[in-house]
This record gives C-alpha cells, structure tokens and sequence, in this order.
C-alpha cells in the first residue's frame, strides 16, 4: 500500500499513529536526558545515548518519514545510502586505530 | 660511489631494503608490458582483419564464445594475489613495522619546517634533548633544550643527514609546520611528515656517498628548495666528524648556554655531482 | 525513413514557433531546455579546458627551461617574465581544479549527460527542468569565483588539488575562494546528479527496462550516485577547512605548530589527516566520475561503429556498477605514505587489486565486440578505439601504485601525475572528443570535416604520448610531482631533457587542437548536412527523433521493443524504437 | 506545444513514486553523506583531544536544548499534521498545522541565537577549542538547514500554496517532500542533541 494514494479513512488511522509516536519521542527525550544526569562510565553512557537516539531516530523514519511502507525504489537506494555510510564510518576507525 | 649515475630509470639502490621493491617494480612491469603487447597485438590484428571493406560483413550471431579472456581474467586475479601476498605485505612489514632494535641503531630526529631540515643526533649519551617550543628561533630551529643535561652534548645538523655506511637507521620525523615528505632517492625510502604525528622510518646503507634529501610533498613556495644531503660515510668517517662537532659543541659551550647562542654544526658544502 | 522525415520537418515547425513564444534570453541563456542547457555546459567547459591546458602550456615552459623568460607573453605574468615559484604553484594547483571540476566533469556528466541522457530514455525534458537550469548557473558561479580568485591579492589557491592542510590553511586568501568556489561546484553537482538520476528511472518510456538502457544510461546513472554520495563528505570538508581559514577553529590543525618561526596562535588539537580521509573519500570516487561518461561514450560508439551487437551487455553493465560500489571503499591508497600500519595498508592494497578487475572486464567487453566485427572507422570510431590502449595504460600502470611497496618510490612522483593523465586525457577527454564527433549531427544536423578530425586524431594521438609516456620514467628517476625547478637535484637534473621533450610535444598537442576547435565553430554553419535523422546507423533512442531534436524531442510517442544493441537476422542494426524486425 | 513531464503528481506505475518523492530522498540520502562526514569528524576530535569537556552539560546549557528537541519533535508532528489535512482536502488545517511547525521552528532558532549569545558573552568562540569548533559548526550548519525548512515551508504556506487550487495532487506531494526534509532536519537534531550537550 502506498501513502501516496491513501483514502481519507486510510489518513484518519495513521492519525493516531501519529500522536502515539509523538508521545513516545517525548518520553525517550526525558530518558536520555535523565540518563546523562547519571553521569554514568563514559562508554555505557555513549552506547545508552546513541541507542536512544536510533530509537528516536527510527521512530521519526519509520512513522512521519513513513519509511514503514514505502517502495522498493527507495529501499534500495537507502540500502546504498547505508553502506556508504558505513564506509564513510570507517574513517574514525582508520584515523585512529589505523596509524598504529 | 662519489657520483651515483642517474639517468631515465631507477636511481641507484644502497639500501639493504631497495632491492626488494626495485624487484617488486621490475616485476610488475615486466607483467604489465606482457598483458599489454597481447592486448595491443589482439587490438591491431582486429583493426587489420575486420575492417570495413567490401565482402566483409560482421558477424552479428553475438554467441561467439571465448574462453581465453576469462583465464586472462583469472591469471591477472592470481598474480595480483601473489604480487599481494608474497611481495608487497611482506616488504611493506619489513620497512614499516620490523624495526631494528634502537640499542643497535642510530637514532636521529628529523625535523622538517618550510623549507629545510635539522637533523637531530642525540649526542654521547644517546639521549635526545627536550624540545621546547618556547625556545625555537633561528638559531635553534627545533626548540632544543640546552639547559637539560640530556640536551648538552646533542648535535643540529642543518639541511645534512650524515650517517655511516652499514648501520641501521631509525629516523623519528616531524614537521613544525605543514606536511612534508622525507625522501631518500637512493635508499628507497618515502615517508609523508604529518605536523603533530612522529613517524619512524628505518634504512640500512649498503655502500658510502654523496647523495640527496628530497621533499616529496608540495609545502608552499620553496617546496623545490627544500632540498637536503645525505652523506653515508664509513664508520671512522662518520665518528670523526661526530667527535668534530662534539669538540666545536664543548668549545662554545665555555660561554654562557643558552637557547640563543647554540653551536650549531657548520653547513655542510658539498659540491653535488649535478 | 519518411517517419523520420516527418519528424525532421516538424521538428522544424516546432522550433520555429518556440523562438517566436520566448525572448532570446530566455532560449539560449536561462533556458530549461536540456539540450540547451546541455549545450551551455559543454561551451563552458570547453573553455575551461583550454583554460586549464593554457596554464599547464605555460608552466611546461618553466619546467623545460627553467628561470628562462616565457617568450612573448612572459611579461604579462611576472616583471622579468619568468614564471615566478608563486605563479607556478597557484597554477599548478587550478591546474588540477579547473581541469577535474570544471572542465572533464561539467563536459562527462554536464553536457554529454544533459544533452543525450533524456533523449536516449525516451523523455521530452529533464525530470526538473529548472533544477537543471539552476544546477547550470551555480556550476557557472562557481567557475566565476575560482577564477576570480587569480585577481585576489596574492593570487589564485596555491596549495595543489588536493588543498591539504595545513598549508591550506596558512595559505593565501586565494585558498578562501578555492573553498567557496568548490562549495559552488559541489552543490552544482548534487543539484545534477538528483536530476539524472530522477530523470533515468522515472521517465523512462514505455518498454525500457533498466537491462535495455545504453551503456551511456548506466554509466551516467552510476556517475551520479557518485557524486550525490561522495560529493557531500567533500562539502562538509570544505565547511571545516573554511572555518578553519575565517573563523580561526582547529579542525585540521594540531596543537605546537610553528610557522615561519612564529607559534600559531590556534587552540590546535585538530587533526590533518582527517582532511584527506574526507577529500579522498570524494576524489577516488571522482576519478570514477571522470572515466565512467567515457567508458559509456566509448561503448556506444563501439557499438554503432563494429556493426554488431555489443559483447557481454550484461557483465559491463554490473562491471560498471560493482566498479562505482568499490570506488568508495579505496580512497586511503592516496595516503600509503602518510604513516599507516599494516591492518589499514593491507585493507586498502585488497580493495584496490579488487576494483582493477571490473576495470579489466570493461576492457575485455569492448576489445571482444571488435572480434568478427565490420569496423567502420568514422574519426569517433578512431578516438574511440584508441581510448582502449590508452585506458588500459593508465590502468595498469595504477597496479606498482597501489601495491604499498612499490609505491613506496613512486608515490608522488611523476608516474602517479603519468598514470592519471592516461586515465583522463588520452583516455576520458579523448572519448570525450569522440563523443563531440559523433553526436555533432545530432546536435547540429551536420557532420564535422572528416580531414580535419582526422588531421586532429593522429596529431593528438602521438602528440599526448609524446607528453605523458616519459612522464613513466621521469617518475621511475624519482622525480616528485609539483618542483618548480627539478634540475636542482642531480636525479633531476639527469632526467630534465624528459622535461624538455614532454614540453614540445604539450605545444605540439595544443597545436593539434587547432583544427578540432575550427572544425567544431564552422561545421555549425558550414558543415555536411546529414540526409537521414540517424546518419550512422544508431540504434538507441536519440536517433529516434529529427536531427536536432525539436523542443520536447519526440513529437511522437516513442516506446522501446528490444534491448539497446540488436541487429536484425539480415544484418541490419535493429533500433530499440522500431517494432518490426 | 509545451514540454511535457510524466509522474509530476501521480506515481510512476513501474516505480511506484512521483519524481519530486524519488528526488527529494536522493538529496536526503546526500545530507546523510554530508552529516555522516561532519560526525566522524567530531569522534575523531572528541577521541583525540586533550581538553574535551567532560560532560557537554559542564559548558552546555541542557534545559534550552531539551526544550529545542522538543520543539523540534513538535514541529515534525505538526508537518505530518499538515499533509494528512491536505490528504482529507482541508486547506485550512493545513495552513494552521504549517503555521505551527514555522512558529516552533522559529522557537528553535530564537533559543539557538539565545544559546550563542550566551556563548559569545562568555567569550567562547569557534576558535576557543575543538569541542567549541564542532559545536558551532554543526549546530551552525543545522541552523541554516532549519532557515531553509522555515523558507520553504513559509512560501508552501503562502504563495506557493495557490496550486492546491490548479494541481492538489501535486501541491500534496510537495508538502510531503516538504516534509520528508523537514523529518530529517529533526532527526539530524536527535543525534546532535546527545552527541554535544549530553556525552
């Protein structure tokens, strides 16, 4: 089923979805606050962060980006883009560890 | 070798390391002219043979079948391995990781900045000298420490690389300023400097002469003139002229040391073989 | 043929009526006719390109005869007319600017992918036409400030291509407008390779499968996933090396620096390698934007030219893409020599070995298509099959570069500035000229003179030789790339009459352009009409329409039966848009 | 005769999205290469450096950005508000969710300008430190991609929103490209929130 050609009801039940996306974003915004206040070991407190934040993150692709549902074409070059991406990660890992 | 002969191919090889990546070269053209003769003999017989003439018609059929480019393919998967594995990982190992042990070695420092280089040797008591960069003038192009009893005895030797002949090397590099490369023509050796980073390069000398440092990356306007010597001399050569500045070091040292009035070791004039 | 020369003549009608709706300002300048604006790119970056080859011509003088005076023009540089070192640098370094990212990309990509992508998948436009027009006049802006930036107090950017800190930053203000012209560019770029890339997959006419689009298509659809995602790790580079320049922040400097025996007054704490992860992580790819148009252009004209169907469609095509893919994944065998340990040197050795093989199966594919061919040798034909030997030159010639220890003499050297050249000029920008002989009657409706090209090929073709084989062994001598005067080290002055012969044949070579710059101006008005709208028997879309193509292109509705290179059972080529055999 | 441009409102039948879709996640997809450079730069520098502030919150002022993430999630909610509107062919509420997102995007940018001025008062600037030179420069650059949201979305407000009368379909898929960039913007922040003001 494509977004694009959604029916009025089709867009009032995404509505909810919506609010309840809303709720959870502002809730995982006061855990990862809260979190750093902890001032917890510095990798846990990294690890903790980032995780919250690909929550986040994939909370907002996936619902108001509707990523959930979309189509192949763009599945695929978001595949791309991610590999890509994950080489272009490598450049901390090669500056930092590759001159030992 | 007072006047090493260059011309239009490799320079001359005195390192102990140079002879493997000469080979490594050499071998690698020798596989890469064969591939392209073929190529070019296989191009110029199509040329030839299906050009467009009257009678001649091309054959369209497309299921024209040929097995020889796919063991082409595989051979050049497989010497590529092999250049791999059994040239290149195990040279480039040798030079960049299996130093030699620094209590066997001649230490220096090179220190690059635009557009020259001071070679740092570490004295009688192989220690080097603190560097300060506080202390750094035209004098003390390092910023050595005069004060500290490790920095007394050290030698600067502008622009001049001495080293004797069968001993290994390890020079620590650094750059002051921007990037350089430390390159040695004749030992094989190229190491970009990167400001803020040391980097240790190791060579072995194989015979005695008068030859060049050359900087390999662009750094600025007198990138051209950032040029050095490098001299490798026998080991009695070598120690005499290290006690001959040691004693000039001592000499000046009876005034009052400071940063300022450093003895530096007089430039070397050397008419090059140019 | 009398539906083409319907077409041809209603074409006509068409483009009549177009110039009457809209003022010439309109047409010809802030156009959003591809075509047009195809057209624009490829004037533009023409110019650059003598532009860029001018400046070398001049430098070749001061490295054959070094601190001699540049007859004739010498005084308009420098006082006493000798090149000055600070010249030399600034043009060494818009040298490889102006010739990368203005010259060879905006003509790839810009005008030969503008002017034929839409045609050859069946579109009347652009997926967004006045994106496309934008893209354009940034490109444009951006070439404005890099050469402005040659009147900027102390000159143009003196820091080489590559603009590696921390000279960069301690450089002249010219290094400033290098940044902000490059952010231009860059830009330019994005806005291009989302266009290509829309246009490619969605208006594809009815019946084109991505497996039926040319080689051109692909190469250009690859080309711009290169851009569009190599490109932006370049911009962000540039942001922080301006920054670094104009606000005084550290990202590329370490902390202790001390510059003309003055400490830098920097918090420090950057880092300058982090600046070649970033360019390289764009510039490998680039190369890959520079080859891969070609690598299409030389397959389309191979194809049209042999008179039979291409070999291996299928494994060229997945060896372009594997080879865009893998392009990303080398870009540290630019920094052997920057201090790497072994881990990270074997990674990127592994890489780089890998992506030559899609290099040599693209090679494999053309030279297999001239087998039982019937080679009709058209001057595009001539560029193009010498774009083979000379391609597979630079190629392997890349093999002692990306092996760590042979790369250990040559990196840097005149070899790595040989091995790209045959890369890039004998290899792109002669396909590229092939490509300018062959569609110049789609383009215009009349041929170019035969004589002339032919006159242009052979001088050209052992003229840039001539320059770039000796460069092989000036780099084997150990000469580095980027001395103003070589002759001050004994090896370099032993390998200076190279130097010396190189430069004749660089004049030589610009000589030889001569006639191809005539023939392109004159044949415009003057040149042999072509009798039919598909002159050398092309199969592909952009022959399905008049010659040059009305406003929207395809007057009538076009669709696509077959795969890209078919021939019929009687021999004769079977065109994608026509249904009957 | 004019040009003609297929898939400008309805989908491409074989791909299934309209050009300005595919063409809006091909530039996204670059933003993603842009800001992926821009955060490996900061784990090289933060890995690396000598005086990186122990907790972001030592130097950073945590409730302002807090708020800002709220606003900005906020903003996100009420850009998809919009789109459903148009969806349910109520201009209106599109106009009023649209108004919402540029009012809390202004919200952001005003404690944004807040946040620096404080900076610059105490005298950090870009070049007091590495950790101040990533700051500035990546909460900078999103900065401008927010002025950008606030431009676009203001023109699909006002003048740009006339081709709800001529093209709805098309004008639709502009709010939802809109928005597309919009989301992206937000979750750009979702990352740099944590990564500067809370590690």
């Amino acid at each position: 089923m494509s977004h694009g050609e959604m029916t009025v009801e089709e867009v009032k039940k995404h509505l909810r979805g919506y609010y309840v996306v809303f709720g959870a974003l502002l809730c995982l915004t006061i855990i990862t606050v809260a979190i750093s206040y902890l001032h917890l070991p510095i990798h846990l407190a990294i690890l903790l962060a980032m995780a919250v934040a690909s929550v986040k993150g994939g909370l907002v692709a996936a619902y108001f980006m509707h990523l959930i549902s979309e189509k192949k074409i763009i599945y695929s070059m978001l595949w791309l883009t991610l590999i890509l991406f994950i080489f272009l990660m490598l450049i901390p890992i090669f500056t930092l560890h590759g001159y030992k | 070798m007072e006047h090493p002969h260059y011309g239009f191919w490799l320079p001359p090889n005195i390192s102990t390391n140079g002879a493997e990546i000469d080979n490594l070269i050499s071998v690698l053209h020798w596989f890469m002219a064969v591939l392209f003769v073929g190529w070019a003999v296989y191009l110029v017989y199509c040329l030839v043979r299906f050009r467009e003439r009257p009678g001649h018609e091309a054959d369209i059929s497309g299921s024209a079948h040929f097995s020889l480019p796919k063991y082409v393919e595989i051979g050049i998967i497989i010497f590529e391995a092999i250049s791999l594995i059994f040239f290149s990982f195990p040279i480039w190992s040798k030079v960049k990781k299996d130093f030699p042990n620094e209590a066997e070695a001649l230490v220096v420092r090179v220190t690059a900045e635009q557009f020259a280089w001071t070679v740092h040797y570490a004295g009688k008591d192989g220690k080097f000298g603190q560097l300060k960069i506080e202390l750094i003038d035209g004098t003390n192009p390092v910023g050595l420490d005069r004060e500290d009893p490790n920095g007394k005895d050290d030698i600067l030797s502008p622009n001049t690389l001495n080293i004797p002949v069968n001993k290994p090397i390890i020079a620590k590099l650094a750059s002051k300023d921007v990037i350089h490369n430390f390159f040695l023509p004749v030992m094989r050796v190229k190491q970009d400097i990167i400001p803020g980073m040391t980097v240790p390069v190791w060579f072995q000398a194989t015979q005695t002469g008068k030859f060049e440092i050359g900087c390999a990356q662009l750094c600025g306007v007198g990138h051209t003139q950032m040029r050095g010597f490098f001299n490798v001399m026998s080991q009695e050569e070598f120690e005499a002229w290290y006690q001959e500045e040691e004693k000039s070091l001592l000499a000046s040292s009876t005034e009052p040391i400071s940063g300022k009035t450093l003895k530096i070791a007089k430039i070397q004039t050397i008419k090059e073989s140019k | 043929m009398s539906q083409d020369t319907h077409n041809h003549s209603h074409g006509h009608d068409h483009s009549h009526s177009v110039g009457h709706e809209l003022p010439f300002w309109r047409k010809y300048i802030f156009s959003t006719d591809h075509k047009v604006i195809g057209l624009q790119y490829g004037i533009t970056a023409v110019f650059f390109l003598l532009f860029g080859f001018g400046l070398m011509l001049l430098m070749r003088w001061q490295l054959a005869f070094p601190k001699q005076a540049i007859p004739l023009i010498g005084k308009l540089f420098t006082e006493d007319g000798v090149l000055s070192p600070e010249l030399y640098n600034q043009f060494g370094a818009m040298h490889g600017t102006i010739m990368v990212f203005l010259g060879v990309v905006p003509l790839g990509v810009g005008a030969f992918g503008n002017y034929l992508l839409p045609l050859q998948v069946g579109a009347q436009d652009m997926a967004f036409p006045k994106l496309n027009l934008l893209s354009y006049w940034v490109y444009f802006i951006g070439g404005v400030i890099m050469l402005a930036s040659f009147f900027s107090p102390n000159g143009a950017a003196a820091s080489g291509w590559t603009s590696y800190p921390p000279l960069s930053v301690v450089a002249d203000n010219g290094q400033t407008f290098w940044l902000i012209g490059m952010v231009f560019l860059i830009t330019s770029s994005l806005l291009g390779s989302v266009n290509t890339i829309v246009t490619a997959i969605q208006l594809r006419v009815k019946g084109l499968s991505f497996m039926r689009w040319p080689v051109l298509v692909w190469a250009q659809v690859v080309t711009a996933f290169l851009l569009l995602l190599a490109f932006p790790p370049l911009e962000a580079a540039g942001v922080l090396q301006l920054m670094d320049r104009l606000a005084g922040t550290s990202f590329f400097l370490p902390s202790g620096l001390v510059v003309s025996g003055e400490a830098l007054k920097v918090s420090g704490g950057g880092n300058p390698i982090l600046w070649q992860h970033l360019f390289w992580f764009l510039a490998h790819p680039e190369v890959y934007v520079l080859i891969l148009p070609a690598v299409g252009i030389v397959g389309e004209i191979i194809a049209v030219n042999t008179k039979k169907p291409l070999y291996g469609y299928k494994t060229l095509i997945y060896s372009i893409i594997f080879l865009g893919f893998m392009s990303f994944i080398v870009w540290a065998h630019h920094m052997f020599m920057t201090g790497m340990g072994v881990t990270m040197s074997t990674f990127f050795q592994a890489t780089t070995m890998i992506i030559s093989v899609p290099s040599i199966i693209i090679l494999t594919t053309y030279l297999l298509t001239l087998w039982g061919s019937s080679i009709r040798y058209t001057v595009p034909m001539l560029f193009a099959i010498a774009f083979l030997p000379m391609f597979a030159i630079g190629g392997l010639t890349g093999l002692p570069l990306g092996l760590t220890a042979s790369d250990i003499h040559l990196h840097d050297t005149y070899y790595v500035i040989g091995h790209f050249h045959y890369v890039v000029a004998p290899g792109s920008l002669f396909a590229l000229m092939a490509g300018v002989y062959h569609w110049y009657p789609k383009i215009t409706g009349r041929f170019m003179s035969d004589t002339l090209g032919k006159i242009h090929f052979w001088l050209s073709v052992v003229a840039i030789n001539g320059v770039f084989m000796p460069m092989f062994f000036m780099g084997m001598a150990g000469v580095s790339r980027r001395l103003y005067d070589q002759t001050i080290y004994a090896h370099g002055a032993a390998a200076q009459p190279l130097n010396v012969f190189m430069s004749y044949c660089a004049w030589a070579l610009a000589v030889a352009q001569l006639p191809f710059l005539y023939n392109m101006a004159t044949s415009w008005k003057w040149g042999k009409k072509i009798e039919s709208n598909n002159p050398w028997g092309g199969t592909t879309l952009e022959w399905a329409t008049a010659s040059p193509p009305p406003h929207e292109n395809f007057t009538t509705p076009v669709e696509v039966f077959r795969g890209p290179y078919e021939y019929s059972s009687n021999k004769k080529p079977l065109p994608q848009f026509v249904q009957e055999a | 005769m004019s040009v003609i441009i297929p898939y400008i409102d309805k989908p491409n039948p074989v791909t299934g999205v309209t050009n300005a879709k595919l063409g809006i996640w091909l530039f996204l997809a670059s933003e993603v290469m842009l800001f992926g450079a821009l955060f490996s730069t900061l784990i090289i520098l933060r890995s690396s450096a000598t005086d990186w502030p122990a907790h972001g919150s030592d130097v950073l002022n945590v409730p302002l950005a807090t708020l800002n993430t709220v606003f900005l999630i906020t903003s996100s909610v009420t850009i998809v508000l919009s789109w459903a509107s148009l969806k349910m062919k109520n201009l209106m509420k599109f106009k009023l969710h649209m108004g919402l997102t540029v009012l809390l995007s202004f919200g952001f940018l005003i404690i944004k300008y807040f946040e620096y001025s404080s900076k610059f008062h105490h005298e950090h600037y870009p070049s007091t430190s590495t950790f101040y030179a990533v700051y500035f420069t990546m909460t900078g650059l999103h900065g401008l991609h927010v002025i950008g949201g606030i431009i676009t979305n203001l023109y699909l407000m006002g003048p740009g929103s006339k081709m709800w009368k001529t093209e709805p379909e098309r004008f639709t898929g502009r709010i939802e490209c809109a928005g597309l960039y919009w989301h992206f913007v937000d979750l750009v922040w979702i990352f740099l929130f944590p990564a500067l003001y809370l590690l």
